[in-house]
């Protein structure tokens, strides 16, 4: 089998957006959702591509491009998200007045960036596809120019991002100079040959999660996370929260499953990360419970999901790790899909107070988000739940009970701000009326797809478990 | 014929649940009949089972018939049986027999009252628990019995309960009695812990057998006896009787006056092997008993209200009971308690029918010369009088004079002398009540005089009848002194009294002793007349001379007042206290408080978040550094 | 020789970086940047890429450069703005500064063989580099592209007018 | 001739100079800039490291690396015309609706 | 037996409140219908597990078990004579609460109906779970209907109320899953097989060391459910702002979540620790009798007075559990079944009151009995069975409790007994400023006697009333033989883990009872892990 034909899903995906940019052109305004229906089938058949490489392992460019069901897993969970994004996204962009043909194409180049980067194990590969992705992420950010608060996101985003990526090129040259090489097995190879570990190639794998650490904005690294989430146009939010996160968890867990498979617990750089996720998981919630705007209190929910997901990168368990990004990744679209569906024309409802009394006027919508911060907060029977249960499981056998009981802690602290949310929906009166337009087909058809997913994997997990347990089999076992 | 002696409790506790059930739909006078008809109904049955046993005769004078098994967990093990031994015979004898009088009584003194169908439904309740008490066979159902009693008199007490004092002197009975119950519970376990069973029979065979210490013994005994002095209304626990009068006075007649306040006294009798067993027990009881009795007497001197005369003299005339009990006569006790039964009863009835003349008046100082209207109330009154002062030939003067012989011969003189003590108390205020209430010159209130009449023959008749009972009653245990053994009584109850020493005093001594409770009898009659008809300023002179004295018999020694403070008040004083400063301030406040504290930690990491880009990147690097830092050294 | 070269760029470089950071106006932020990429330039051209060394010349201080300075004079504010002048801030930039150095140079330690053992084989000719771009990193070159319609697309969008029909 | 190890301290020099003049600058532009110099200490690391490697790849590498500036430079420009079109400021003090 | 029985109880409610949310909001009464419906088919079924319940034997009964997730997590559920009467506790009161709602909740009916059923299976759920992860979910699963019951249907205070509620009961429950954790990695170190069910931990033997603490954690969630002592202070915020069905439920059954837990989990799983906190606790518990009794005594609204009441009582029954013998222990379990109904009944009493008058302070009633004099007797009865009066229910498992205790230990003992008083105190002390005395509050004169329906609800609670203080055998009999397998469990593993101690000095975090085979499905999971 040829390389292009291992190119293929990059290559649908980018032949989809350069079709879009055509389309954009030519099509008149009003049905410019054509290009959303054209892009959703391209995603389609490069999801449908996916499936024909799954339990065959492919190796392109001498590493450069490998095929195995990680990647695989990944790739379709990015599909999945960008698919689900843009089917929220069809109706707002027409309400709040963002309809750029380009918002599509932009959409499809952030996902060719991510699915390079889990499709590889070179870290030059890796940063381009970061940049793809994040070039076009500040793009995305900045799209709805007719909001102050957009463009501020995208600058922040911007200039924190070349920034965060100026590290991460600074990182990759010290593993360089140390290693020879950019290629992760060699890099690992090296830091397991390696009797005397050279401070370079440590401080370069510090300066590398360093820069993953901003795109999956942990603790330091995390400041933007709220400013971008709240500017960002909801669905590009959504995006953001879904995407480079699952993308940068990939990525490490390429990078770290074996170093600590090999017990390296010793390692200071395993320190680091636990004191890292212990900072994302206390900060993260700990400043989340003064917000009163709901797409801010999302951003840091966000963060300190990405300190439970940093326990299951230290606990070595890639499995847990993997069903959590996807149940994450149902729960928290959904979550911002039903903060889109309460809005009309050019008007979004995000502040708390606009929450009163929604539960009962808008009952399946009211319902629905419950459902989703219920799993966010991680009550049981839902996937949040199971999510949290396998990563902290996990943990526990790895013999990091403290760093658990942090854990726990911290999502108690959690469930306060997420209720929060319920309480306003659901037990106060309402002050003032808030009309929405409910005309939405797509953006219901995503809620009730969250739902299914959320529930199904809270409920009867089973088959997605196997399915995770051949993605993380592919990983070399040492 | 005896094998049905179980249905004595149940054919009330039927009645109990109808009425329950039907009663607002009922019409009164089936209610009345009922109610009375099944007391009745258990009182022959009492009769004949109590027949049965004099012709059985001692050798099988115990007859036990186990119901179904209650309780059954691990040791503990109390059975639904009942048993009828002379004992219980003669306490079911007396409770149905009062009871029905008062019944019948009822009928027509509640006739006016709109809570009639309520009324006899507790009564027949009351009448259930009563018997259970009396019939159990082991101490576990006995408590059943014992906390049933107490619940019906709260309910009776309270009965009128839009009277704040009424619900008041429910509360309080209630309350007071669970304390001496709680002691009681202790005591079971003690037994059941020491001697592995409930059962009358298997405790009295334990001890005989000495399966348990004399300290042991002692222990359980006082904590029984506990129980029995918040039921029979003894020092320190009898300050709910007295506001006990607040309920209709035919309750007073039959809860607090003939039978449930002596449930005290059968429990120690019944247990008798067991006092007698621990030595120090039996003098506790005695003192206690006698203390009491005297105590109670002095409280009863200056009281105004008629009812609650009469309430004090019960609770001495227990205290008699329990000297008995306490110097190891308890057929003395017994039978002070059946004759107690009669007159007493017989006393709160006619008060209740003086009360009803006078339409509700209790106040002797608005009384006087009422005996030419009240032609019927007032002989037996002043029989009732006469039998609770000890005058010779009447029941009381036997039951008593037994009680006081047995205490000097178990040479507790200290005791007897309390006892003679208490009897001139005991006849002076009883004569007080008579001359204040029927001689003298009229004090009524104008519109009380105007429907003065006597009571309805409903309400006369029982009262003939116990005056009748009262007066031969006491022929059932002569004293030695007319002849050997005609103490029937005493022989009667033999099987479940052990004898626990020969009384053996000359005659000489015992006609002495007769002489002097007669004497002292005598003498506090006098007192009464010469105080209160020859010359009635006496009394007021009295006061103006000792007004300190005066003060504190009438106010009862404070006791009330002070107990309000020592336990009530502090109580609440001290848990509002700590519900304040402790529950919610230091409890709840660290719950709140870490609530709080996590919310200001929250907001303080906010305020890093400025929003400006270089603070951002000030962050990260910072981040970045310590990182590094953090992997070089 | 090669020394002096090598300090002589090194210093105009670090000069010139600390000159854009102190100076006021953007315009020269600007030219101070293309100076210090093309001392850059030559250092590379020291370590024998002289590909490279001409890359960034051309991209840098041609292309990127230019673009800088369009998007200043499009802005052209009068106001010029210098660095921070709280002093505290100051100070403390210096420590972080100081200590972020220190710890970077530390990580040298050893890192490098004696450069005389290099073989001075390799120069970076173009036809060299050419053939590893279209060998072994033919797929990050593809890449490039993506990247580079994205950044396009992206650039468009941000700024062109709206289309109010 | 000249130890690389001053090649790499130079452009350590740099790239810190170019961190710390991320922060103290105030305009959005040279802000960028800053960022622009630390990408060339890298490239100037890269390149020192291919020396020390006598390999050509570090040389490639700065060659994508140079690439992505430049595609940053592209749309980071952009965006700060698109700030300055809505605020008419490129201070970045004046960025701050969203915190806390 | 072909009919899955158990899962039919358990989940019925749940179906009932997925079928509800395609019926329309308007359609109030049907739904009302409906509800009690369901809920009347649980009871009935649940029936069944009463009938064919064998008394003779400790194993589970109508054991259900099916794979579900793996690693251990597989879906198994059972009965014994422990969990058989709290089931039927559950569903015996849900149509009675039900009943009792029937007019109260006017607003959102559907809402509240569904989280009503929804509650109802959580609550069956954690009594019927065998297996740990099943029981946690259920145990974290019922807090949510809970959550919107107190938070929507509530009081002034009830968002207050109700995230204090939750969280204060998280708190203990994420540290208890943090111990089923590590006993779950405990197991899979000693045997190299996941499992979470029940037996398999049975048959592991802790090191005291490890079970301080794992003790410590689940002991915490339960404390703060039953709630004992310092953590009490949820419980009057929830029982005030909660609706009465809210109340009733809450006291009823959830605070024996806490009980039942002690019982299935912190004494067979952790003997030697348990040995070791023994006095402690029991102090707790005595505390937790008198303090709340006192605490009782001076509430000025009703339903904190039967809040703080409820502390008082299952502060007894801790106590009794940790007495440690057959009296105490089958005594406790009588006890929350009592304490379930008669506190349940208090509280519906109040809120029948409260449907009447929109108070509960003490001081704006008085003299109630005249108007409503039918209503006073139920309440009176339900308040002498909490009292504790011999011939109701109360007594019987009041007097088993304190004998127990005053078996293992004197003093705590006749401390225990100050219950008797104090009971009495508060309670008649209430019920005369509220039902008796003369009517102040002139809105008392306007009230109606109780309705057909609330008296239809009240019958069957007073009825069971009588029925457990006079032929308690009934309930007795079927608990005998699993109490005592639970006490020979404890005492058994002490034993062993002592044997243990003097083999050898250092021992490992847990031993294995050779002595018992791999159940099965810890066999197929090593099936499944390879």
């Amino acid at each position: 089998m040829n390389s292009i034909y291992a190119l293929s899903p990059v290559l649908i995906i980018v032949a989809a957006s350069l079709l879009v940019l055509l389309l954009e052109v030519f099509l008149k305004r009003e049905n410019k959702n054509y290009i959303a229906y054209i892009s959703l089938i391209f995603l389609i058949a490069c999801a449908a591509v996916c499936v024909q490489f799954w339990n065959k392992v492919y190796s392109y460019f001498d590493g450069n491009l490998i095929l195995d069901n990680l990647s695989l897993f990944f790739s379709f969970i990015l599909i999945l998200a960008t698919f689900l994004i843009i089917l929220i996204s069809m109706k707002y962009l027409t309400l709040q007045d963002t309809n750029y043909g380009e918002y599509y194409a932009l959409l499809l180049f952030a996902l060719s960036g991510m699915i390079i980067m889990v499709s590889s194990q070179d870290l030059i590969v890796i940063f381009l596809g970061l940049e793809v992705l994040s070039i076009s992420s500040y793009t995305l950010a900045g799209l709805r120019r007719s909001d102050e608060k957009s463009s501020e996101a995208a600058i922040k985003y911007f200039l924190l991002g070349s920034f965060a990526s100026a590290f991460l090129v600074f990182g990759i040259a010290l593993l360089f100079g140390a290693t020879q090489s950019t290629s992760i097995p060699s890099i690992i190879e090296y830091f397991q040959s390696e009797s005397a570990l050279s401070m370079m190639a440590l401080v370069g794998l510090g300066l590398v999660v360093v820069g993953f650490g901003f795109k999956i904005a942990v603790v330091p690294f995390h400041m933007w996370t709220p400013d971008v989430y709240q500017g960002a146009p909801t669905p590009i939010t959504a995006f953001f929260s879904v995407g480079p996160k699952a993308v940068g968890f990939a990525v490490l867990l390429r990078i770290f499953y074996p170093y600590f498979r090999e017990a390296l617990q010793s390692q200071a750089i395993f320190a680091l990360l636990w004191i890292i996720a212990v900072l994302t998981m206390v900060v993260g919630n700990l400043i989340a419970l003064r917000q009163t705007n709901v797409k801010r209190i999302l951003a840091y929910s966000s963060i300190a999901h990405a300190g439970y997901l940093m326990i299951a990168i230290l606990a070595g368990d890639n499995e847990s790790l993997v069903f959590y990004l996807t149940v994450y990744l149902f729960m928290n679209i959904g979550a911002f899909a039903s903060v889109i569906a309460l809005g009309k024309k050019d008007h979004e409802y995000l502040e708390l107070e606009d929450y009163r009394g929604i539960g009962f006027k808008y009952p399946w919508i009211g319902a629905t988000f419950s459902v989703f911060l219920i799993s966010l907060a991680g009550f049981p029977p839902t996937g949040g739940f199971l999510a949290k249960f396998y990563v902290f499981s996990a943990a526990v056998r790895q013999g990091l009970v403290s760093l658990v009981i942090i854990g726990v802690l911290a999502s108690l602290v959690s469930v306060f701000y997420y209720l929060r949310i319920i309480i306003y929906m659901y037990m106060k009166e309402p002050s003032y009326e808030v009309e929405i337009n409910i005309d939405n087909p797509a953006l219901f058809l995503v809620l009730f797809l969250c739902l299914y997913g959320v529930l199904q994997l809270g409920i009867f997990p089973g088959n997605i478990l196997v399915l995770i347990r051949q993605a993380v089999s592919s990983l070399p076992l040492l | 014929m005896t094998e049905i002696f179980w249905l004595i409790p149940f054919i009330p506790a039927l009645s109990t649940l109808i009425l329950a059930v039907f009663g607002q739909k009922l019409p009164k006078k089936y209610v009345s009949f009922q109610a009375c008809f099944a007391v009745f109904a258990s009182f022959v049955i009492s009769v004949i089972s109590l027949i049965g046993l004099l012709q059985a005769g001692h050798e099988h004078s115990t007859i036990v018939k186990n119901l179904f098994s209650w309780i059954h967990a691990g040791s503990f093990k109390a059975d639904l049986s009942l048993q009828l031994d002379p004992l219980s015979a003669v306490m079911a004898l007396v409770v149905t027999g009062v009871g029905f009088l008062i019944h019948v009584y009822s009928v027509g003194y509640m006739a006016e009252d709109k809570g009639y169908t309520r009324y006899f439904t507790y009564m027949n309740l009351f009448t259930f628990a009563m018997l259970i008490l009396v019939m159990a066979s082991n101490i576990v159902l006995m408590f059943v019995g014992w906390e049933g009693v107490g619940l019906c008199s709260y309910l009776l007490i309270g009965f009128w309960f839009e009277k704040h004092s009424a619900a008041n002197a429910g509360k309080k009975a209630f309350i007071v009695n669970r304390i001496g119950d709680a002691a009681f519970l202790l005591g079971i376990f003690f037994i059941f812990i020491h001697i592995g069973s409930g059962e009358f029979h298997a405790i009295n065979e334990a001890i005989g057998g000495g399966e348990i210490t004399q300290s042991i013994a002692t222990l359980i005994a006082i904590l029984l006896f506990v129980g029995a002095v918040g039921k029979s209304a003894q020092i320190p626990l009898y300050v709910w009787l007295p506001d006990a009068m607040e309920g209709p006075t035919p309750v007073s007649a039959l809860i607090h006056a003939a039978t449930m306040v002596t449930a005290g006294v059968y429990m120690v009798s019944r247990m008798n092997i067991l006092f007698t067993f621990s030595i120090s027990a039996g003098h506790i009881v005695a003192v206690v008993g006698a203390v009491t009795a005297v105590f109670a007497a002095t409280m009863a001197l200056t009281q105004n209200d008629i009812k609650r005369v009469l309430a004090y003299s019960t609770i001495s005339q227990i205290g008699y009971m329990f000297i008995g009990c306490g110097v190891g006569a308890y057929a003395a006790g017994m039978f002070h308690l059946y004759t107690h039964a009669f007159f007493k009863s017989l006393l709160f009835l006619a008060a209740g029918s003086v009360m009803h003349a006078l339409s509700g008046e209790l106040n002797m100082q608005k009384m006087g010369g009422l005996r030419k209207y009240l032609p019927l109330t007032y002989p037996t009154f002043l029989i009732g009088a006469i039998a609770i002062a000890g005058i010779p030939f009447l029941s009381g003067f036997f039951s008593k004079d037994a009680i006081l012989t047995s205490a000097f011969a178990s040479g507790q003189y200290f005791v007897w002398g309390l006892g003679i003590f208490g009897a001139v108390l005991t006849a002076f205020y009883m004569f007080r009540l008579i001359f204040l209430t029927f001689y003298g010159k009229e004090r009524l209130e104008p519109e009380a005089k105007k429907h003065l009449h006597e009571s309805p023959p409903v309400m006369t008749i029982p009262l003939v009848l116990l005056a009748f009972f009262s007066v031969i009653a006491g022929y059932v245990g002569l004293p030695v002194v007319f002849g050997k053994n005609l103490d029937f009584f005493g022989r009667f109850l033999e099987p479940a009294i052990e004898h626990a020493h020969e009384v053996h005093l000359t005659l000489g001594t015992e006609w002495m002793l007769i002489l002097i409770s007669v004497a002292v009898a005598v003498t506090g009659i006098y007192i009464a007349w010469v105080f209160y008809i020859k010359n009635p300023q006496i009394p007021h002179n009295l006061v103006a001379r000792f007004p300190g004295l005066y003060k504190l018999l009438y106010n009862k020694y404070y006791v009330d007042e002070i107990y309000n403070t020592l336990f009530v008040n502090s109580t609440i004083k001290g848990s509002e206290v700590v519900y304040d400063h402790f529950d919610l301030k230091v409890i709840d406040g660290v719950v709140n408080g870490s609530a709080s504290a996590t919310n200001f930690f929250g907001k303080v990491l906010s305020y890093i978040q400025t929003g400006l880009i270089k603070d951002y990147a000030l962050i990260f690097l910072l981040g970045a550094i310590l990182l590094l830092g953090y992997l070089l050294f | 020789m090669a020394h002096i070269l090598f300090f002589l760029l090194a210093i105009i470089c670090i000069g010139s970086v600390l000159g854009m950071i102190i100076s006021k106006d953007q315009a020269y932020n600007a030219l101070f940047l293309i100076v210090a990429f093309a001392c850059m330039g030559g250092l590379f051209a020291l370590l024998d890429a002289p590909f490279i060394a001409a890359v960034q010349i051309i991209i840098y201080a041609g292309a990127i450069m230019i673009l800088f300075i369009f998007v200043v004079m499009m802005i052209n504010l009068r106001t010029g703005m210098g660095p921070e002048k709280k002093k505290w801030t100051l100070y403390f930039v210096f420590l972080v500064a100081a200590v972020l150095i220190i710890e970077l140079v530390l990580t040298l330690k050893g890192a490098l063989k004696p450069i005389s053992s290099v073989a001075m084989d390799k120069i970076g000719s173009p036809t060299d580099l050419g053939r590893l771009l279209f060998t072994k990193y033919l797929y990050p070159f593809e890449i490039t592209s993506i990247l580079i319609i994205a950044a396009l697309v992206g650039a468009i969008v941000l700024v062109k007018k709206r289309d109010k029909e | 001739m000249i130890p690389l190890s001053y090649f790499l301290i130079l452009s350590i020099i740099l790239f810190v100079l170019g961190a710390i003049g991320f922060f103290i600058k105030r305009d959005l532009i040279t802000q960028f800039m800053t960022v622009e110099i630390m990408l060339n200490a890298a490239n100037l690391a890269f390149i020192t490291f291919a020396k020390s490697a006598s390999s050509l790849d570090g040389q490639v590498i700065v060659f994508f690396i140079i690439t992505v500036a430049a595609a940053e430079a592209a749309v980071g420009l952009a965006i700060i015309l698109l700030v300055y079109r809505q605020k008419k400021t490129i201070k970045s003090e004046d960025i701050k609706l969203m915190k806390g | 037996m072909n009919l899955p029985i158990l899962s039919i109880v358990t989940f019925l409610p749940l179906a009932g409140a997925v079928l509800f949310i395609f019926i329309g909001r308007e359609r109030e009464n049907l739904l009302r219908y409906l509800g009690l419906f369901i809920t009347i088919i649980t009871f009935v079924a649940s029936l069944y597990l009463y009938f064919n319940f064998n008394a003779q034997t400790p194993e589970p009964q109508f054991v259900e078990k099916s794979a579900w997730i793996g690693y251990g997590i597989n879906y198994h559920i059972g009965i014994d004579g422990i969990s058989l009467y709290l089931v039927l506790l559950t569903t015996f009161l849900m149509p009675i609460v039900l009943l009792s709602s029937w007019t109260y909740i006017q607003s959102r009916v559907k809402e509240y109906l569904i989280f009503m059923l929804m509650l109802q299976t959580g609550i069956i759920g954690v009594f019927v779970a065998l297996n740990l992860f099943l029981f946690y979910v259920f145990w974290e699963a019922m807090l949510i209907p809970m959550y919107f019951l107190i938070g929507i249907w509530g009081g002034h205070r009830k968002i207050y109320a109700t995230v204090k509620f939750v969280l204060f009961t998280m708190l203990g429950s994420l540290l208890m899953l943090v111990a089923i954790f590590y006993m779950y990695s405990l197991f899979y170190k000693a045997t190299g097989t996941y499992s979470f069910n029940i037996f398999d931990y049975h048959r592991m033997i802790l090191n005291p060391n490890v079970q301080t603490w794992l003790f410590l954690a689940f002991a915490l969630a339960f404390a703060i459910k039953v709630p004992m002592f310092p953590f009490h202070t949820w419980l009057p915020d929830a029982h005030v702002e909660a609706p009465t069905a809210g109340s009733v439920v809450l006291a009823a059954v959830l605070l024996k979540m806490g009980t039942y837990g002690f019982l299935r989990f912190a004494l067979p799983l952790f003997p030697d620790a348990l040995q070791k906190f023994l006095p402690v606790l029991a102090v707790l518990c005595i505390i937790g009798i008198i303090y709340g009794g006192l605490m009782a005594l001076i509430q000025k609204d009703v339903k904190s007075l039967v809040a703080y009441s409820s502390v008082s009582h299952m502060g007894l029954i801790m106590l009794a559990v940790f007495a440690l013998n057959i009296e105490a222990v089958e005594g406790a379990i009588y006890q929350m079944l009592n304490h379930g109904l008669s506190t349940g009944a208090l509280f519906l009493c109040v809120g029948i009151l409260y449907e009447r008058s929109h108070t509960r302070l003490i001081k704006d009633f008085g003299g109630v009995s005249k108007q409503m004099p039918v209503f006073s007797a139920f309440f009176l009865i339900c308040m002498l069975s909490s009292v504790g009066l011999p011939g109701l229910n109360g007594f019987v498992g009041e007097v088993l409790c304190l004998y127990g205790v005053f078996k293992t230990n004197t003093l705590f003992g006749i401390l225990g007994v100050t219950t008797v008083i104090l009971a009495a105190a508060y309670l008649l002390w209430m019920f005369q400023r509220v039902m008796q005395g003369p009517i102040t509050n002139e809105k008392i004169f306007s009230f109606k006697d109780l309705r057909v329906r609330e008296i239809v609800y009240l019958a069957p609670i007073v009825v069971m009333m009588f029925w457990m203080g006079i032929y308690p055998q009934t309930f007795l009999r079927k608990m005998d033989v699993s109490v005592t397998h639970l006490l020979n469990q404890v005492n058994k593993k002490e034993a062993i883990f002592t044997k243990a101690q003097k083999e050898k000095k250092t021992l490992p975090p847990s031993i294995l009872m050779e002595s018992e085979k791999h159940t099965e499905d810890t066999e197929k999971e090593e099936k499944e892990s390879r």
